[in-house]
């Protein structure tokens, strides 16, 4: 459903340098998909997601959502931001709000959408703080409420449990799943966490860094609903998978400190 | 260079439409204080072959010099402070709103009084006249620095002084540089002012020659000349704000880039 | 055709006066300008700030009558305007003033002597003074425009000597500074026949609305006989006309234009009004050629004398 | 300074200059600063006439006209010069041109365009505050945080939606600053526009004082004048006040006030 | 060394409402302790963290350094922030050497020392680059450079890898430790990981929310130099421990859920 094929990116500094971030990266992700992608720092993800977004006009190649390239943004897609990108004027509600608010929802209707979003990432109470009063956790929170409320048919998440315990996180990524579920969007996840790549995906994507892409797509075939009820893997029932991830991607990673050792291409 | 000639299509047009506005209007209703477009033209070519205003210019512009550089030695580290501290910007504040709103023509006499009729007085009211803007501006700019920044700075062991060089000044330095826009716009307009009011050397003694003669062309050539200076001096101002605070650029771009591959 | 001109019912007219930061020499004007509007005409009256703007307004027709100085309105005449000189405002009321001690033209070389800008009439005053009785000894000129600024700069020192008005003069008296400064030159004895201050009209008024105009001057004209018999009679009219001026001085301003008899608006004769132009033509202001027939129309002066 | 910090500032400032100037007024004994309680007198002495009423009366109105109209065009002609190169390219000249043009020297061409009655004034007013108003929106909207408006495009917010929910908003803190400096500016445009073409209002005051070198009364116009712009700069901060309360405070001793 | 007794913060938003982060805190680290902190999201860390470093003026309570109270900020210590509060006009170099430049080291010296630190921390290659130009991940190894950079006797750690991949997180914990070890700074090192809290800490300081307070500090007596080379914990080391965690954190997250279903205090 998402097709992207020979995506190039290359930023030019202000001094003229360059630093290629996306060189001829393909990926498809199908309809309905839970697609979680895991790469170095620096690797290429956070541009490849907003390249999808719309956000980053890309060099070369073609993003196609249902066979249509895409021209710019969409309100079929939304996304999580790594920097959370609250606006700091507006309280909660009214950050988690924003989207519907531009959709044309009506006021009462999208308060009370978003107070229920509010709540179940946890935060009730906290409806008209503002962001600079919120810990770095909460923050983050409001950015995932923000994208949820939406129901966008394509959610694309840039770490979004990065800032947040890991007793939240696992009640968020149920929480994630049980709406994937019942809303069924196409999910392309970022996260540092094997283990989280694994709980939560339909497929693994590894990006290598350098040429930034795509370089392996490892299919997660356990049965859902998964390891719910949370805790660490006491069973061991990932931890083969979750290994194997660690090993290819150490290897991509000492493969990339070898060829870094020069001046960024 | 792209960028450059992006730009020129849309000057050249609104230029053109600039010129042709008024030289119809200067037609149709101008009069002895009205010159047409060209007329104005021509008589800008023949002034700049004058001895006489290359005079003018370099007096008046010892006024503009210092005058401007007290009021950016002055008003920056002063609307840092007012920016920092609010108690002082709390006892300040109503100091500076009058300085804002005092119509200077009529401080010129008290002015004259004070520090006499000569070079002081003249860099005074540039002064005078431009410290406001580079200090409302500063003082805006410092409001806009993150303050997590300054909390780092100070885990850092940064004291005051270190927080206001290495954290405020740059932080504020885009508002700053707008303040330093408008400052310059100001102080061209105190340069002349004070020339026509008071002490009538430089263009300012230009200016009320021409008018006084009713020679409308070189009246507008003359100020045509002032105004192209203080555009030259802008775009000046410009090339060191793109030098010092390229990083702005960064994180804050332009609209109309998004979409699809260029 | 005059856009500031409109006939009202009854053959009567509505115009405009514009005056320029009027003083105590203007009353007389708007005096007379009462005189026309107690006639039955609708007579307006337009405080202007530079006496350029009032030029361009009777250039334009939006304004009828205007006074105020006579260089500008020459330089509109000479560059074609259709503007006519019709009565005198004041006399010649300049003179320089210095520093005490100051005796004459020669003392000044190199000192600092406050003039207003190149053009005006009594910086072309001044430096015909300078020529024809210093000897090549000129003082160092310094531009300050402003009257008022040029007297306190005498008054504080910061000059040796500037041309003033009489009105300026005794308002320096009356801060209690005249015994710091003395008169040098009196240019109503140097150049009498130089009328710095006129009335004039514009031209397609005078001959569209010639009654009305005539009947201007003809109240100027009466106006300044009876200050000239009593000076009590002018400060009335600035009692009426100028509320906010200091109470104290115009007695004294009064009598002085009155001893001196400077204000006589049917003082203008083709000669003087000759001279004066030429006077204006050798400062440079304008260009050598222009004469009076063409600048001034004095019929109506005449018409109110006899 | 916990004890100056709970002093209302502005009054107690103001009542401190006054002092000074009181002070040094009497002990300079000369005629161009007279001390305060001479220009009160003489305030005093033009309220009871009345004449004086009227005239404030008039020039406020020019005055709320003329900032308006600024208010209205500044912002809207920076926002777009803000958002668009092409309409700084086109514009930017003339806006620094006429920014830094002493408006004194276009008497002329508002005389031309509007003639010596209120149309001049206002113009003068607009001329003196319309373009510290746009350079400073400009800059101001150049500065927003390129991650917000990244942030509200991915949402599908459109230009006209960017500009009311996040442009405007992260805008406002500079924008203000110059809407301040503008009415600040307005106040100066509205004396000098009745001393430069038409003398008409509190400039004729001045106009007719200063020729006389009645300092005292060319200092009681500018009280009233002061007195005017300190009020219509204090609406300006009070509204500036609630519109960026949000912003994360810089200043010292800002917090538990 | 560092000893907080009593510690209370209350912050008071711009509506007046109050929000209780720490109460009645203590917490004592011993002299070249490692201290890892783990609680819920929004319980009070960063709070903690700024008090101890002198940044956040606090309501009661006393914080000792070495026996004397602290007054500010002091040379002593350094910190690594969660928003990395990175200078966003100067380059990599020059923010890794913003510390040193206070101490008034010089140029060549400071600029040396931030270089070697930069390839420490696999940003070799970026040294002028400005933060706007680096991922997520790259900025806040900048910003830990930055505090390791003036090798204090204190270093607070706020979530310092909590946006870099695992690959470089290992990388990165290894450096510390051969950093604590020869240098013996005293640390205290917020996580969500508790992998992390174990395979770093001396201790492990469990906080709880409303109140935020210090619950319980777990002493990890596990020989160093720890599960060096890196890897998931395959061997089941730490499972036990981590467990043991797991539980604690989550009655305290549970507890706090049901205590929270008012508005904050
Ligand atoms: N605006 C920019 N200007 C210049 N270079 C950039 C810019 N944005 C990203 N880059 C470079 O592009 C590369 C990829 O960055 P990106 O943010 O996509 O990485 P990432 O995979 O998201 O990393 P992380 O996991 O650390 O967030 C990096 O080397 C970065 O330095
Ligand atoms: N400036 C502030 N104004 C108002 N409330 C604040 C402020 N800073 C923090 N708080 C509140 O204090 C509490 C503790 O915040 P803190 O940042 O210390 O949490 P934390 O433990 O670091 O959380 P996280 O793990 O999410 O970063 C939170 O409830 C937060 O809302
Ligand atoms: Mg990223
Ligand atoms: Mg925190």
């Amino acid at each position: 459903m998402i097709e992207i094929h020979g995506l190039s990116k290359t930023f030019t500094d202000r001094r003229g340098d360059t630093v290629t971030a996306l060189d001829d990266a393909r990926l498809d992700v199908a309809e309905n998909e839970f697609l979680t992608l895991l790469g170095p720092s620096g690797c290429g993800k956070t541009t490849l997601l907003k390249c999808i977004a719309g956000l980053v006009p890309y060099d070369s190649g073609t993003i196609e959502i249902d066979g249509r390239p895409i021209q710019g943004p969409g309100p079929d897609r939304a996304m999580v931001f790594q920097n959370f990108a609250l606006l700091p004027w507006a309280s909660v509600v009214d950050n988690v709000a924003f989207g519907l608010r531009l959709r044309g929802v009506a006021r009462a209707e999208r308060e009370e959408r978003a107070r229920e979003l509010v709540a179940t990432m946890g935060l009730a109470g906290f409806e008209k703080k503002l962001p600079g009063e919120l810990s770095g956790g909460m923050q983050q929170r409001v950015g995932i409420a923000r994208a949820l409320a939406v129901q966008p048919q394509v959610l694309l998440m840039d770490e979004p449990f990065g800032a947040v315990d890991e007793q939240t996180r696992r009640l968020l990524q149920e929480e994630l799943l049980a709406l994937w579920e019942e809303q069924r969007p196409t999910v392309v996840f970022v996260t540092h966490s094997m283990e989280e790549a694994v709980l939560l995906g339909d497929r693994v994507a590894l990006m290598s860094a350098r040429p930034g892409r795509v370089a392996e797509l490892v299919p997660v075939d356990l049965p859902r609903p998964r390891a719910r009820g949370g805790g660490p893997d006491r069973s061991g029932v990932y931890a083969e998978l979750t290994a194997y991830l660690w090993d290819r991607l150490r290897e991509m990673h000492e493969e990339h400190r070898t060829v870094r050792t020069g001046a960024p291409a | 260079m792209t960028r450059l000639n992006a730009r020129l299509p849309y000057q050249i047009l609104t230029f053109a439409l600039f010129a042709a506005a008024w030289e119809l209007y200067a037609r149709a209703r101008g009069g002895l204080l009205l010159p047409g477009f060209f007329e104005t033209l021509r008589a800008t070519g023949a002034l700049l072959a004058e001895p006489e205003l290359w005079r003018a210019l370099y007096v008046s512009n010892q006024a503009l010099v210092l005058g401007f550089a007290i009021a950016l030695a002055l008003g920056i580290p002063l609307g840092i402070l007012l920016g920092r501290f609010r108690t002082l910007e709390r006892y300040a504040d109503v100091w500076l709103n009058i300085l804002l709103v005092t119509p200077m023509a009529a401080i010129i006499p008290l002015l004259v009084m004070w520090t006499g009729i000569g070079l002081t007085s003249r860099t005074a009211l540039v002064t005078v006249f431009s410290i406001v803007m580079v200090i409302v501006n500063s003082r805006a700019g410092v409001r806009q620095v993150d303050p997590s920044l300054i909390e780092m700075a100070r885990s850092f062991g940064a004291r005051e002084r270190e927080i206001f060089t290495r954290v405020l000044l740059p932080g504020a330095l885009p508002a700053v540089m707008t303040g330093v826009r408008l400052g310059l716009g100001r102080a061209v307009t105190g340069m002349v002012i004070v020339e026509l009011l008071m002490i009538s050397d430089g263009v300012g003694g230009l200016i009320l020659e021409y008018r006084g003669l009713l020679k409308a062309p070189p009246l507008y050539a003359t100020i045509v000349i002032i105004l192209a200076e203080a555009l030259l001096l802008i775009s000046a101002a410009r090339w060191c704000e793109r030098r010092l605070t390229h990083w702005s650029r960064t994180t804050a771009t332009r609209a109309n880039l998004a979409g699809s591959p260029k | 055709t005059d856009a500031g001109t409109t006939s009202l019912p009854g053959g009567k007219l509505s115009f405009t006066v514009a005056v320029t930061e009027p003083d105590i020499t203007a009353v007389p004007v708007l005096a007379a300008a009462d005189a026309v509007r107690r006639q039955g005409h609708d007579v307006k009256i337009v405080e202007l700030a530079e006496p350029e703007l009032a030029i361009e307004g009777l250039a334009q027709g939006d304004y009828a009558i205007s006074a105020e100085a006579t260089g500008p309105a020459l330089s509109a005449i000479d560059q074609g305007a259709p503007i006519k000189i019709i009565a005198d405002v004041v006399a010649n009321q300049w003179a320089v003033y210095g520093k005490p001690g100051t005796g004459s033209c020669t003392d000044l070389r190199g000192r600092p002597f406050g003039i207003f800008s190149e053009g005006a009439v009594a910086t072309a005053m001044s430096k015909d003074w300078v020529r024809a009785t210093c000897r090549g000894a000129t003082p160092d000129y310094l531009t300050i425009g402003g009257s008022d600024v040029r007297a306190q700069a005498l008054a504080a020192g910061e000059i040796d000597a500037t041309p003033l008005e009489i009105s300026d003069a005794v308002a320096l008296e009356s801060t209690g500074r005249a015994d710091r400064v003395t008169k040098v030159a009196d240019f109503a004895k140097t150049l009498p026949d130089v009328h710095p201050q006129t009335v004039y009209a514009n031209a397609d008024f005078l001959t569209e609305h010639r009654e009305v105009s005539q009947a201007f001057v003809t109240a100027l004209v009466r106006e300044h006989a009876r200050i000239n018999a009593s000076a009590n009679h002018l400060v009335r009219l600035v009692h009426r006309y100028l509320p906010d001026e200091d109470p104290e001085d115009v007695p004294r301003i009064a009598a002085r234009y009155r001893s001196r008899k400077l204000f006589d608006a049917a003082a203008l004769t083709p000669h003087n009004v000759q001279r004066t132009i030429d006077f204006f033509a050798r400062a440079d202001v304008i260009d050598p050629g222009l004469k009076a027939k063409d600048a001034a129309d004095l019929s109506f002066v005449r018409e109110a004398a006899s | 300074m916990s004890a100056l910090r709970r002093l209302p500032a502005a009054p107690l400032s103001l009542a401190a200059g006054a002092m000074v100037w009181e002070v040094i007024g009497r002990a300079a004994g000369v005629s161009f600063f007279p001390p305060l309680s001479t220009v009160l007198d003489r305030l005093g002495e033009m309220a009871a006439d009345g004449a004086l009423l009227a005239s404030v009366r008039d020039s406020l109105l020019n005055l709320l006209l003329g900032t308006a109209i600024s208010l209205v065009a500044g912002i809207v002609i920076g926002v777009a010069m803000g958002r668009s190169r092409r309409v700084e390219a086109a514009l930017g000249v003339y806006v620094y041109a006429l920014l830094t043009a002493p408006s004194l020297v276009f008497a002329p061409v508002f005389f031309s365009l509007f003639g010596a009655g209120r149309g001049a004034v206002v113009a003068v007013i607009v001329m003196y505050a319309v373009f510290v108003v746009i350079v400073n929106t400009a800059a101001a909207v150049q500065a927003v945080p390129a991650h917000l408006e990244e942030m509200a495009r991915s949402y599908g917010a459109g230009e006209r939606q960017l500009l009311p929910r996040v442009v405007l908003p992260a805008a406002t803190p500079m924008i203000m600053a110059g809407v301040r400096l503008g009415v600040g500016r307005a106040v100066t445009g509205m004396l000098n526009g009745e001393m430069f073409i038409a003398v008409v209002g509190l400039g004729h005051i001045v106009t007719e004082a200063g020729g006389s070198f009645d300092s005292a009364s060319v200092l009681a116009v500018l009280l009233i004048v002061i007195a005017v712009a300190l009020v219509a700069i204090a609406l300006v901060q009070a509204a500036d006040r609630r519109l960026t309360r949000w912003v994360p405070q810089t200043a010292k001793g800002a917090q538990g006030k």
